[in-house]
């Protein structure tokens, strides 16, 4: 399963990156988010890939006896995921405002800050 | 149409899901659920409540505002971490009282940080959701 | 000794205040600092000229090996006199001069940093701390030069001065830093007895060549020479102190100090001695060329820094002795002559020579010092200067081959004649050219006096030299030569070779001081030559520099955030793939056979619907393919035995697609922007980035490694942290600060939702 | 009880949340955050003195052994580190007092600055990898936030570019941290120091490293990730870009020191070589492109990205005087681009502008200004004695001794053209006349700065030129802090030992 995960993983970074490399703003969140997910499934893969055997210690037992998945992989995920959707709505937020305050949704025409000499 | 089947079921639900989200929150440490999921839960059930009756009428139900339960909850979750500091331990070990709860299980400062978790995201969701609708 | 110079430092503070109170009183305040220095040199004298020498250290940065270690032997204390000295007279001479100028008082504390720095560069015994001093005269330079900052061209000759000299200091503190790896010592004292170690170090080349740098730019040495007429923007008291008497001597000065050390190889003769022959011949000849008196006098300087190089380079007993006497003559009447023409130019309003004439009855006073320094530029007999020529003379002849130093030597004495004349004689003497704004007059005495007493000095040591000789100049070549030696100057040597040739350049120089109006003239058509000499070379490369500059700056930082990132995705896939393909990686493709169906199912979709993101040309299609790749991941977090993830990820992702939704409604519909050729090549980058990612996993989960931690959450999770859910005891105990700063994130990111969407301290949108 | 470890991250923390309490009161929030960043600052020399005295100190979080919980670790190179951003805090912060306008201090600007400053302590102060990449989004989501507060036109451009590529390094980082842990298993990087040897992969290590170089380098804006630096820097408030500029690209600096002295030493042939490539690509084109700009604060910005080809380059020759160097030199350029920056602030808040072509005549009307910017833009040009004349004879020196002659040639060169912006920027804005009075008007302050806020701005500005001074007059202490630091940098048993303890 891994191989499989490692293909979705890497089609889900160069959407992300085709994307981020759009003009449009809109398509530079959309990439930002598949770029995110990418990032988690990544990790999740690195734990290794369990099935059916969540990190949750049985009722009655005291410590987990067979083999679980890797609970760490996990924990950094949602810690990920939950900064990653902090991130996020600061972004969606911010490409909203830029629409509103400078007019236009080309990135190309955001330049002033770089204006050439 | 929908907006009336909304307003009506959401005054039922927003109780309902408030105790689911309570009921997440604290089965946590024990059972998928926790502070993050729970807050969600929460936060989506106002968030309904301010799509069918206006933010002003949910901001009145809430009655906190949701900056403020950020800071609540980002106050509870450092200052849990902190009680240890008095017992001369590390930041953020865990104390727990002896007796056992029900539902909870026992009781310990690891509960007052998830229970900060759950009122920074309710707060932070909130606010952003608020505040988008606002315009 | 270190007091004295930190001290004049920290005096520097003080003028600005005292001329509030003072006004154009200051300077003679401000003199009584630099005159007692001279006072406190003076007491050493005896014992140095006894042979003795006077160290001071204190600690400064011992773990680089750097002391502020200062060494006081006979080169030394004659450049410290000479500091002191001329620097009593210019601060007295510059309260007159730049009387109620406003910006005096920052004035006076510039020169006071320059003379304290001066001081260290001359004393220091340690090449850092030589090296500290050295660039803050350089600075002190740059802000004197520029002292008329109103004036475009004082700020760019400024600039030039500090960049030619800062180019030579970094080049010197570089030869500084490989001398030291090579001798083991930063000490100039320690230095002094490793010449023969320095000489054969594999170093040696690089070391002689960067320090020579360093020393030729603040020397103005061809073909560097160029800063120094343009320095003279500056006002004239600084011109006389810096860009004559003192700093520009500060690289003749270290070649004189690190003789010892680098001279006597071929490499050396062959380096110093021409550059130090074309700088006199070049200075020498230009300075004829010019007609504004400062610029005479600039380029003489010139001419005179080439033949103190020209004499070291030699490096004979004969020539060190000249060149010491002749930079003890030089800084008499260039100083006095500079001081002169600056109270010419302050009484009349013009420097240009062919205006200035027979002055003497109005000024009697310059006018005697200025006839009297001419007459020792000239070399004339008895001066000082005449036998510092002669010596220069007995030194040369003594070389082999002795014509070519010898002929260019006589070329300079001749062209010497001229700008004494010129510059000494010709503005006294004669009719008055034609009428001044103001009636010229005599200056102020704290004005003439200066140059009068530079100027007699240099005739009084020349009637007299012996005292001068045995008390300074035996010493001073002692210490180039580290050799005690016995230097005994005479006006009479009696008829011989020497005196034959500075009388014939005497008389040669008389012609052509009479003939030099018919002399420029025959000289315009080089012109259009001269004005691509060095200075040019200097300005095209600061004009290649700018179009390199704005050619990468627009390349790079093109404003284009397309551009930004697919230069850092190809920076990142390059070098990542580049380390990975360095060794074989083991991709161990063979691990797919325990697929199952559903999971192929759901693979596929997640990858459809990124496709659907993609391609779509509707916004709204595009966010809800967004939503599904978030519930397949999902989807898979839950098949993966991860409950915990999946129930977040599909609440936020619920809420990921709500927020795109309401702020979807406020952005236009998706337009063309990129052309077809643009997208082909980001898809290309982009899938080549993918693919490498994939490698990368494949690479990383083919290797096997125990799972270390897991089994200390598995049988303390419970136990010890009173939990079933491991995920959540990690989240909330074992990993808690992780959580911490996760909630951090949450609370800024809502206050920056909120202030996004609330404040807006511009001014309206749209304008 | 090391509770010395724990203030860095405690104090902005409690200061930011008694500031988001005290919402709606400015001035309480004012007197709040001042405290803050003086008890930030105490903090930090307590920190300093404690680690000097006894060696690197750790803690481990919820009383949890390594590697299984998340330590606190402090260095010397930490506590110097986490000394630098209470300077930097206290410095911004005062000067904030005087210019700061009201709508973004009653929007959350000085919860925001803890905040950050918290984010910047934890990842100085942290031993786990994954606590790291924390820290680093803690920081920059504060810096999003600030970078964006007010949502003027110019500083949402900016903040677009920054956000982006600053998410393209979190993604690369938390992409590498992920492959690291599936690589070695743990996320303790004293644990992962102890076991990087042990990978089976080939060149899979190598690999890492390059992947954390990049994520790293983006932050700290080397060649050629550098364009969000100067897209941004130069669009917010002088305060905040001040402390963007002083503290934030450390940071990523930091990091990348962090992970090349302890984790990736093994293939030090083709990392810290491609180190010094890119560090001498950074010092060149920085410099290139400040010598084009016209603007006061984009010189800057460039300037700041040549200096951190210095920073890198330390690292990239790898000795103890490269890296005793490369301390030495953070110290430095924490201090002078703060205060320039800040100067910039007050040049803007007299004149108005940050324009080059309009301003001028600084120096007759405003002489203290004028030597408050010398002395840090000295500095930057390397003029003795000041600090940064020591950085660059340090490094220099350190690079004649292993013979990397191309890169000292590179860096001798670079801090030619860096005194030479600097001097431009010195005669276009303060020493010409301004072009208004050539045309004959006078000079027309935008809004005159009041006496008693002229000194509160001057206040920090002073202590920071001061102290580049107080640092190259008395480089022997600094320097021998530094070196400590590089010792303990370079002698990683030390640290394994102090966090992992006795476990073998």
């Amino acid at each position: 399963m891994e191989v499989v995960m490692s293909f979705v993983i890497g089609g889900l970074y160069a959407s992300g990156l085709y994307l981020m490399m759009r003009r449009n703003i809109l398509k530079l969140v959309l990439g930002i988010a598949l770029l995110s997910h990418a990032a988690n499934l990544l990790i999740f893969t690195m734990g290794r890939l369990t099935r059916g055997h969540p990190p949750l210690i049985p009722p009655g037992e005291v410590r987990v006896l067979e083999s679980i998945a890797d609970p760490l992989p996990e924990a950094l995920i949602l810690t990920a995921i939950v900064i990653g959707f902090g991130v996020q709505a600061f972004a969606i937020v911010l490409i909203r405002r830029c629409f509103e305050t400078l007019g236009t949704d080309d990135l190309d025409e955001m330049r002033s800050t770089d204006r050439a000499p | 149409m929908i907006s009336l089947i909304l307003a009506t079921a959401i005054r039922y639900l927003l109780p309902l899901l408030l105790l689911l989200s309570v009921y997440i929150l604290l089965r946590g440490h024990n059972a998928p659920g926790g502070g993050f999921i729970g807050g969600l839960v929460a936060s989506s059930a106002f968030a309904l409540f301010a799509l069918a009756h206006g933010v002003d009428l949910s901001k009145r139900v809430l009655r906190i505002a949701p900056r403020n339960l950020i800071t609540a909850g980002l106050f509870t979750a450092g200052s849990s971490g902190c009680v240890p500091l008095f017992f001369n331990l590390p930041f953020m070990t865990g104390l727990w009282f002896e007796t056992h709860i029900n539902v909870i299980g026992k009781l310990g400062t690891p509960f007052f940080f998830d229970l900060g978790v759950f009122l920074v995201v309710l707060g932070v969701t909130l606010m952003i959701i608020f505040s988008l609708m606002e315009e | 000794m270190v007091w004295i110079v930190l001290l004049s430092f920290v005096s520097a503070f003080f003028p600005p205040w005292l001329c509030r109170v003072l006004h154009s009183r200051t300077g003679w305040i401000v003199a009584l600092l630099p005159a007692a220095i001279t006072a406190y040199f003076a007491r050493f004298i005896e014992e140095i000229s006894s042979g003795g020498t006077v160290v001071e250290s204190m600690g400064w940065v011992p773990c680089l090996g750097i002391e502020l270690s200062f060494h006081l032997d006979g080169l030394s204390l004659l450049f410290a006199l000479l500091i002191s000295g001329i620097g009593t007279l210019v601060v007295i001479y510059s309260g007159s001069y730049l009387a109620g100028h406003y910006q005096l008082g920052r004035f006076y504390s510039t020169l006071l940093i320059f003379m304290a720095s001066m001081l260290g560069t001359v004393l220091a015994d340690n090449v850092i701390t030589l090296f500290v001093f050295w660039e803050l005269t350089s600075f002190s330079s740059y802000l004197l030069i520029g002292f008329n900052s109103d004036q475009k061209p004082a700020r760019e000759a400024a600039l030039q001065a500090l960049l030619v000299t800062g180019a030579g200091g970094l080049a010197l503190l570089a030869g500084f830093l490989l001398l030291g790896q090579a001798a083991g010592t930063l000490e100039i004292s320690a230095l002094l007895a490793k010449g023969d170690a320095v000489r054969s170090h594999p170093f040696y080349v690089p070391i002689l060549l960067l320090i020579l740098a360093g020393a030729m730019t603040k020397s103005a040495q061809f073909p560097f020479h160029f800063w120094l007429p343009n320095a003279m923007q500056a006002p004239t008291p600084v011109s006389t102190y810096l860009h004559s008497a003192t700093m520009v001597k500060a690289g003749v000065y270290l070649l004189a100090r690190l003789s010892p050390v680098l001279a006597g190889t071929a490499i050396w003769e062959n380096v110093v001695t021409p550059v130090g022959m074309i700088t006199m011949l070049t200075g020498a000849f230009l300075s004829l060329l010019q007609t504004d008196l400062k610029l005479v006098l600039a380029y003489s300087t010139v001419s005179a820094l080439g033949g103190m190089t020209m004499m070291l380079g030699v490096g004979s007993q004969p020539a060190a002795e000249a060149a010491v006497m002749f930079l003890v003559a030089h800084a008499l009447y260039k100083g006095a002559l500079f001081l002169v023409v600056g109270i010419l130019d302050h009484e009349t309003g013009t420097r240009q020579s062919g205006r200035l004439g027979g002055l003497f009855r109005a000024m009697p006073a310059t006018g005697l010092a200025g006839i009297l320094a001419g007459f020792s530029m000239a070399g004339f007999m008895p001066s000082f200067n005449f036998i510092a020529k002669e010596q220069t003379y007995a030194a040369i002849l003594e070389t082999t081959p002795a014509v070519f130093l010898t002929a260019a030597f006589f070329v300079a004495g001749t062209c010497y004649v001229v700008v004494g004349g010129i510059t000494g004689f010709q503005p006294f003497t004669g009719r008055p050219r034609e009428r001044f704004l103001k009636p010229p007059h005599e200056a102020p005495p704290s004005m003439w006096v200066c140059p009068l007493i530079m100027a007699a000095a240099g005739v009084l040591v020349g009637v007299f030299p012996s005292p001068a000789g045995k008390y300074m100049l035996s010493s001073a070549v002692g210490a180039v030569l580290q050799a005690p030696s016995e230097v005994q100057p005479a006006l009479w040597h009696g008829p011989d070779v020497k005196l034959f040739l500075s009388t014939a350049a005497m008389l040669a120089g008389i012609c052509l001081y009479l003939a030099r109006a018919k002399f420029r003239r025959s000289m315009e058509p080089l012109t259009p030559l001269l004005s691509k000499g060095p200075e040019h070379l200097y300005s095209l490369s600061l004009a290649w520099l700018d179009t390199i500059a704005c050619a990468q700056t627009r390349v790079l930082q093109s404003g284009r955030l397309n551009l930004y990132l697919l230069i850092t995705i190809v920076t990142t896939t390059g070098l990542v793939g580049a380390s990975m393909l360095e060794h074989e990686p083991i991709l161990g493709l063979e691990r797919w056979s325990d697929l199952h169906i559903y999971e192929a199912i759901l693979a596929v979709v997640l990858l459809t619907s990124t496709v659907v993101i993609v391609r779509s040309r509707s916004r709204l299609a595009a966010v809800a393919a967004l939503g599904v790749v978030g519930y397949a991941v999902a989807l898979l977090f839950l098949l993966f035995s991860a409950p915990d993830l999946a129930m977040t990820q599909f609440c936020i992702e619920t809420l990921s697609v709500v927020l795109l939704v309401m702020v979807l409604y406020r952005l236009p519909r998706y337009r063309d922007y990129s052309s077809g050729k643009e997208r082909f090549r980001d898809a290309v980058v982009a899938t080549l980035a993918g693919g490498l990612i994939t490698a990368l996993v494949l690479v990383a989960t083919a290797v096997t490694r125990e799972a270390r931690l897991t089994p200390f959450f598995t049988e303390h999770s419970l136990l010890l942290a009173k939990g079933r859910n491991i995920v959540n005891v990690i989240l909330v105990d074992f990993r808690g600060l992780d959580t911490l700063g996760e909630i951090t994130v949450l609370a800024v990111a809502a206050l920056g939702v909120y202030s996004l969407l609330k404040l807006n301290t511009g001014k309206k949108s749209g304008d | 009880m090391n509770l010395v470890l724990l203030f860095p991250i405690l104090i902005p923390f409690a200061t930011a949340v008694a500031c988001l309490l005290a919402w709606k009161q400015r001035h309480v929030q004012r007197v709040l955050s001042i405290t803050g960043a003086v008890l930030l600052q105490a903090s930090g020399f307590l920190l300093l003195v404690s680690v000097w005295q006894s060696g690197i100190r750790a803690v481990q979080m919820g009383n949890w052994p390594a590697p299984f919980g998340i330590t606190l670790v402090s260095d010397l190179f930490s506590a110097i580190m986490i000394v630098m951003a209470g300077l930097t805090g206290v410095t911004v912060l005062v000067y904030s007092l005087a210019d700061m306008d009201t709508g973004r201090e009653s929007f959350g600007y000085h919860p925001l600055m803890h905040i950050l400053l918290m984010g910047v302590c934890g990842a100085f102060i942290t031993g786990d990898v994954f606590n790291l990449y924390v820290w680093f989004e803690v920081m920059l989501i504060a810096s999003f936030v600030l970078l964006g507060l007010g949502g003027e036109k110019a500083q949402l451009e900016g903040t677009v570019k920054y956000v982006t590529l600053n998410l393209m390094s979190s993604a690369l980082f938390l992409a590498a941290v992920g492959i690291m842990y599936g690589a070695v298993g743990t996320l303790n990087m004293a644990d992962l120091a102890r076991h990087m040897g042990t990978v089976k992969q080939p060149g899979l290590v190598t690999t890492l490293a390059t992947l954390f170089l990049l994520a790293f380098g983006i932050k700290a804006a080397i060649f050629p990730l550098f364009f969000w630096l100067p897209a941004s820097y130069p669009t917010p408030p002088a305060p905040i870009a001040a402390i963007f500029a002083g503290l934030l690209t450390k940071v990523g600096i930091y990091a990348l020191i962090r992970v090349f002295t302890l984790l990736f030493v093994q293939d030090l042939e083709y990392t810290h070589a491609l180190l010094l490539v890119l560090a001498g690509l950074t010092m060149i084109s920085g410099i290139l492109g400040a010598l084009v700009q016209n603007e006061l604060r984009r010189i800057l910005s460039f300037v700041l990205v040549s200096h951190i080809g210095f920073m890198i380059m330390g690292l990239g020759i790898f000795t103890h005087l490269a890296i005793t160097a490369s301390v030495f030199y953070i110290v430095h350029d924490v201090i002078v681009k703060t205060g320039l920056f800040l100067v910039g602030g007050v040049v803007r808040a007299e004149r108005g502008t940050y324009e080059m072509s309009s301003l001028g005549g600084l120096y007759s009307s405003n002489p203290w200004l004028s030597a408050l910017f010398l002395l840090p833009a000295l500095s930057v040009g390397g003029i003795p004695p000041l600090s940064g004349f020591w950085g660059k004879l340090v490094l220099v020196k350190a690079g004649m001794e292993t013979g990397q002659y191309l890169i000292v040639a590179t860096a001798l060169i670079v801090a030619l053209l860096s005194l030479l912006v600097m001097m431009k920027m010195w005669a276009d804005a303060f020493w010409r006349d301004s072009p208004g009075s050539a045309a004959g008007g006078s000079v027309v302050s935008a809004n005159p700065v009041s006496f008693e806020s002229r000194l509160v701005l001057f206040c920090p500005i002073g202590v920071l030129g001061l102290l580049t001074l107080a640092a190259g007059i008395f480089a022997e202490p600094v320097l021998t802090v530094c070196s400590r630091a590089a010792d303990q940098l370079l002698n990683t048993e030390e640290y394994i030992r102090a966090v992992l303890g006795g476990i073998p």
